[in-house]
């Protein structure tokens, strides 16, 4: 965990608003694990004010330029442009100055390497899933990935992971690439097929819930990443807390998804609250 | 500035004594946006700085409230954590271990839900022999009174003061909220009960509206606007403050940069605290104390004191 | 957007009544932001705005504050121009003949340096048929009472208001300054001593300081601070004003597009105003107008009293 | 006067920290004097929040790209970078989107055309004495150009002012190009071997100050071009006043410099007070 004062080594459009962005970090890879995050400073002067996280699509090294000098660590992002931020972000341009503080938060568990795992990703969810892919097949799992995504644009890097040795399934609302439907109709149905399997998940809310309903249903250990707003990253700011499964006016129990996070077993969250904004209580800081 | 120059100045001095505590630079965090201090420990060498200021402490612990709690407005932000924090006993036991190690003077942001838990709580910092000062946040609502804001009151503000002051024997710093008709009012008030030192500002009130949603932006409706937005709100109550109260004054508010630390400090604050700005830096307080040594150091001032109060009008 | 259904869709209602005054739509100039309307005629069309706002009126000329009067700061400016206008004379001379040739109310916002001088500007307003309200300014300080700003005492605020009420046959709105710790008590004062609507807010008071020469960067030391930065206080008051009186509430502060106007919308003002974004894009007013329209159409809206007030919480 | 959305046609550094930037300005020309202003918008987006006033360097046509397609017309501004709006003026480039209002204010007045005309300019005071010099040649006037400043970097557009049929004096407080020495000794010496001349200048404010003393002792007629800071460049938000000649704190006269001035016939201003700040009284906005 550093904050790397560093530069852009590529920033490039992938699908309409989907861009990959490599930047130089020296020794990041070492300590990144699948599923932590960065918090990203779009740049030295406002707007915006506060930094933006993002998950670690991959972490590597460029080839050495020259004989002798050694080779360079990335680590590269994938983002969508959805506001300010990430459109001050997609005109970045290699040499850019950025400053990225990580590898932040607990990824994924990947310890139990019995069974099958079944890996669901909507849109953009889609990008810590790489990194957790290439953990798992390295130790010999068998992985399915199922991607799921508006249009056939939302669906990143299916040849990557294809190569990583994952099985991809692919399902888009109006089917303009792979079934058209729910990424969660194919999970039931893997479920059915596979019943012996590890499931994890990023993606958008309401995925994140439906996958949670099938994975009990199927009583199936499932990991999910979740996207709080955040304003530290470090467990500071304690800005970005979830409610943890048990939760109650009278015994409230937070976690921090910065720190705690992003990553937790859907046991350990109350489902009951998450993806709804409510207005309890008042307050002063 | 030459090589040359560099060598021949000696470093100016930066220290400063706030309601007794003797600090090796005015630089220090602002409450709750440094966690309990370990947070930052990966960024910044925490022996570097003046102070080290903890989230605002209760009796028991504080879940704070719903999500969102955040929210980014133009050059600012809004919270509305509702003081979570692990409360007084889970701090002694798992902060303070960390805290002891650094050779840096601690100050613990506390607060009550109800006059009586304030005095409570600044009995138990009294246990604490490594915390150098508390600083009491009045910003919160006076359960018994309605929700009136403590801080808001010059009668309810001097009596939490007066009854924290009784209990702890330690320096005592009163934090004021800036949510206030005159905050000389509530200074004069604050340093006649018995506070040593004077911190302000805390957050404005404010409030964002997803327009798409129709919904309030963080889910407790209202949250604390801080950032740059707010600075120069900030500078003129803490100009007001010192003009008004001879007890040393801590400048808060929208300091991103040793300039706008300098703008408090020029003014008469004796000390500065940073807050947002270590969300968007974590190495913006090692950056400001640079900065601010180098400023002395091409306007030929050899301490700081020459420097703070030096406003001409 | 399809052309087609750009078609299909009746522009939606945005009129609304202010206090009596019908309004073509809800977005005007803030007071002291446009001059006395003649500024702006090269950039913007005078009839397509709600109404115009004058710069604030008072019974003899006043020459205002010491230069520099304005300054910069993180997304949002300080003024201290100290009222300067041509007073009343001068503007029923100079200043009406144009606002008489143009088809939109005229609201003549105004002050007094005395309470008495406050009724003597509103008896001169009835004077003009062309007048369509007066918009009161008691954000001043009164000079009897040592200084106090009417508009931080409700019962100052209250007997200003209940005097020019007595003395002006025209709707009344009032304007409020945010600078209190409760905003919610000026205001039922105000709407107890018998304004037709509110209007707020006013300038938060801040200061910034120029650390090269150690001098406040405005003249007057403080200013008022307006711009975008302010906005989320804006929307917080505006809100906590609309929950507590039931006169139309007009909301301001930080408008600089259609989406920002939307959050005041939201909240339950009935009516926005545009100021510090007037000197960004003299255009503002109309972006602003287009892009409230554009978003009624969206959301299938026909009249925008369905909008205003839908906040969800 | 207009509010143009337009763009940049070319942006370029012609001395250190000094740019030049044309504008597409289609009808601008025509209603420009010397002297006059525009309210130049850095970026759409913030920072900074307010336009940035500059002088009028030239308006011009561009020649024409193809026959048949009328000529480009631009306005030229020149600018020195000195905050954090030029700074991200001097990062702009060709077909950059910008707005900018005008042509604002009063220029100078050059309908007398009587004796010679000396022009006094410091640094980037030399920017609207172009567009005068020009005039005033036009007019059949003998114009002599002092300019002033700190290095041979702060003296501007030479050969042009030359190629109008303009003398030109250097001084340089470096000596580094032309006279070592205040631009204010040259005006001196100029006006007792010219006594029958009108004198224009722009510049800094001490400088004007000086200016002003000697032609006041020489009784020579004097124009002077103010920078006050501004907000709207338009006479609406009265932030930009100077005192009037003869003003008192029990009959104060403020002029706009945005709208009345920036010329001034030096006559009228209150030279006691320019150029000193002072914090006389209360008020609230
Ligand atoms: C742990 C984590 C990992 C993430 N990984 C990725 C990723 O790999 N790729 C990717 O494209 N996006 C990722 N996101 C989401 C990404 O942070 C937001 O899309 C981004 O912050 C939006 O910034 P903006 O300025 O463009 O949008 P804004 O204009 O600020 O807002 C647009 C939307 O983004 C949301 N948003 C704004 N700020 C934050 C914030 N600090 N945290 C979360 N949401 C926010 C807002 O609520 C709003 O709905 C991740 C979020 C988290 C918490
Ligand atoms: C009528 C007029 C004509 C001008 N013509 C030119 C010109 O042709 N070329 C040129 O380089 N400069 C010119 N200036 C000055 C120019 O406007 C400032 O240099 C510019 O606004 C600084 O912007 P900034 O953001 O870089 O500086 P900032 O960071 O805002 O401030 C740096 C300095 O510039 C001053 N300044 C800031 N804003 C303004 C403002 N709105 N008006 C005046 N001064 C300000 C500040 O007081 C400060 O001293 C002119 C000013 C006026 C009033
Ligand atoms: C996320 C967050 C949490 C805060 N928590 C506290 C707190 O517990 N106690 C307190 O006195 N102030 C608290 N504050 C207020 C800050 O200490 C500070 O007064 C304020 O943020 C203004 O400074 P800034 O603009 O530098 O952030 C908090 C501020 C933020 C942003
Ligand atoms: C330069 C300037 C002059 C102002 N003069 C007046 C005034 O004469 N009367 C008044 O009631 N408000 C005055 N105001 C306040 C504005 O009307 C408005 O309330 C405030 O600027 C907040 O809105 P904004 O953020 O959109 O600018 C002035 C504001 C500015 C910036
Ligand atoms: S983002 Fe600050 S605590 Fe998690
Ligand atoms: S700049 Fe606004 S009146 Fe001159």
């Amino acid at each position: 965990m550093k904050n790397y004062k560093t530069k852009i080594i590529s920033n490039q459009e992938i699908s309409p608003g989907y861009f990959r962005m490599k930047i130089l970090a020296p020794g990041f890879g070492e300590n990144a694990h699948a599923g932590q995050f960065v918090m990203f400073r779009v740049q030295r002067s406002l707007p915006p004010l506060l930094r933006r996280p993002f998950g670690i699509f991959r972490t590597g090294f460029l080839p050495a330029d020259c004989d002798g000098l050694p080779p360079t660590e990335f680590v590269e992002l994938v983002y969508k442009v959805v506001g300010s931020g990430t459109s001050i972000m997609a005109e970045l341009h290699e040499g850019d100055k950025v400053e990225l503080l990580g590898p932040l938060g607990n990824g994924f568990d990947c310890t139990s390497r019995k069974g099958e795992k079944i890996l669901v990703g909507g849109g953009i969810g889609l990008v810590p899933l790489y990194m957790l892919a290439g953990e798992l097949v390295a130790n010999g799992c068998k992985v399915r990935l199922l991607m799921g995504g508006r249009t056939r644009d939302d669906i990143l890097a299916v040849t990557e992971f294809e190569r990583l040795g994952v099985e991809t399934y692919i399902s888009t609302d109006d089917g303009s690439l792979g079934e058209a439907g729910l990424v969660t109709q194919v999970l039931e149905r893997k479920l059915q097929k596979y019943p012996e399997t590890e499931v994890f998940t990023c993606g958008p809310m309401p995925m994140l819930a439906a996958v949670h309903d099938i994975c009990v249903k199927y009583k199936t250990p499932l990991q999910v990443s979740l996207e709080e707003s955040m304003a530290c990253g470090v467990g500071a700011c304690l800005g970005c807390v979830v409610k943890g499964a048990g939760h109650t006016e009278e015994k409230p129990s937070y976690l921090c998804s910065c720190k705690v996070g992003p990553v937790f077993k859907s046991q350990y969250l109350d489902w009951s609250a998450l993806g709804k904004k409510d207005n309890d209580c008042g307050g002063c800081a | 500035m030459s090589e040359l120059k560099k060598e021949i100045v000696k470093r100016p001095d930066m220290s400063v004594e706030i309601a007794g505590i003797q600090l090796r630079n005015p630089v220090m965090p602002a409450s709750g946006t440094f966690g309990y201090g370990e947070e930052y420990t990966p960024f910044i060498d925490m022996e570097k700085i003046g102070a080290i200021v903890t989230k605002g402490l209760s009796l028991k612990p504080k879940a704070g409230n719903p999500t969102p709690r955040i929210a980014e407005t133009v050059s600012g932000m809004l919270n509305a954590i509702g003081l979570q924090n692990v409360g007084i006993d889970a701090f002694i036991q798992h902060k303070m271990p960390f805290l002891r190690t650094v050779n840096t003077p601690v100050i613990a942001n506390f607060f009550g839900n109800t006059l009586e838990e304030y005095g409570e709580v600044a009995k138990r910092l009294n246990d604490i022999p490594e915390i150098a000062a508390g600083e009491l946040n009045i910003s919160c609502p006076n359960v018994k009174q309605g929700g009136i804001v403590f801080g808001t009151d010059p009668k309810a503000a001097s009596e939490v003061v007066a009854l924290v002051r009784k209990n702890l024997q330690k320096p005592l710093i009163v934090k004021l909220t800036p949510n206030v008709t005159d905050i000389t009012v509530v200074a004069r008030a604050v340093e006649e009960a018995g506070a040593d030192a004077i911190a302000c500002i805390n957050t404005l009130t404010g409030m964002s509206v997803d327009v798409n949603t129709r919904k309030p932006r963080i889910a407790n409706m209202t949250g604390g606007l801080s950032g740059p937005a707010i600075r120069p709100v900030a500078v003129r109550m803490v100009h007001q403050v010192v003009q008004t109260v001879s007890v040393p004054v801590i400048g808060i508010g929208g300091i991103m940069k040793a300039m706008d630390a300098l703008e408090f400090l020029i003014v008469g604050a004796k000390a500065v605290q940073v807050g947002t700005a270590n969300f968007v830096d974590p190495t913006a307080m090692i950056s400001i104390i640079e900065g601010i040594e180098e400023f002395l150091v091409e306007e030929g001032i050899d301490d700081i004191h020459d420097l703070i109060g030096s406003l001409k009008f």
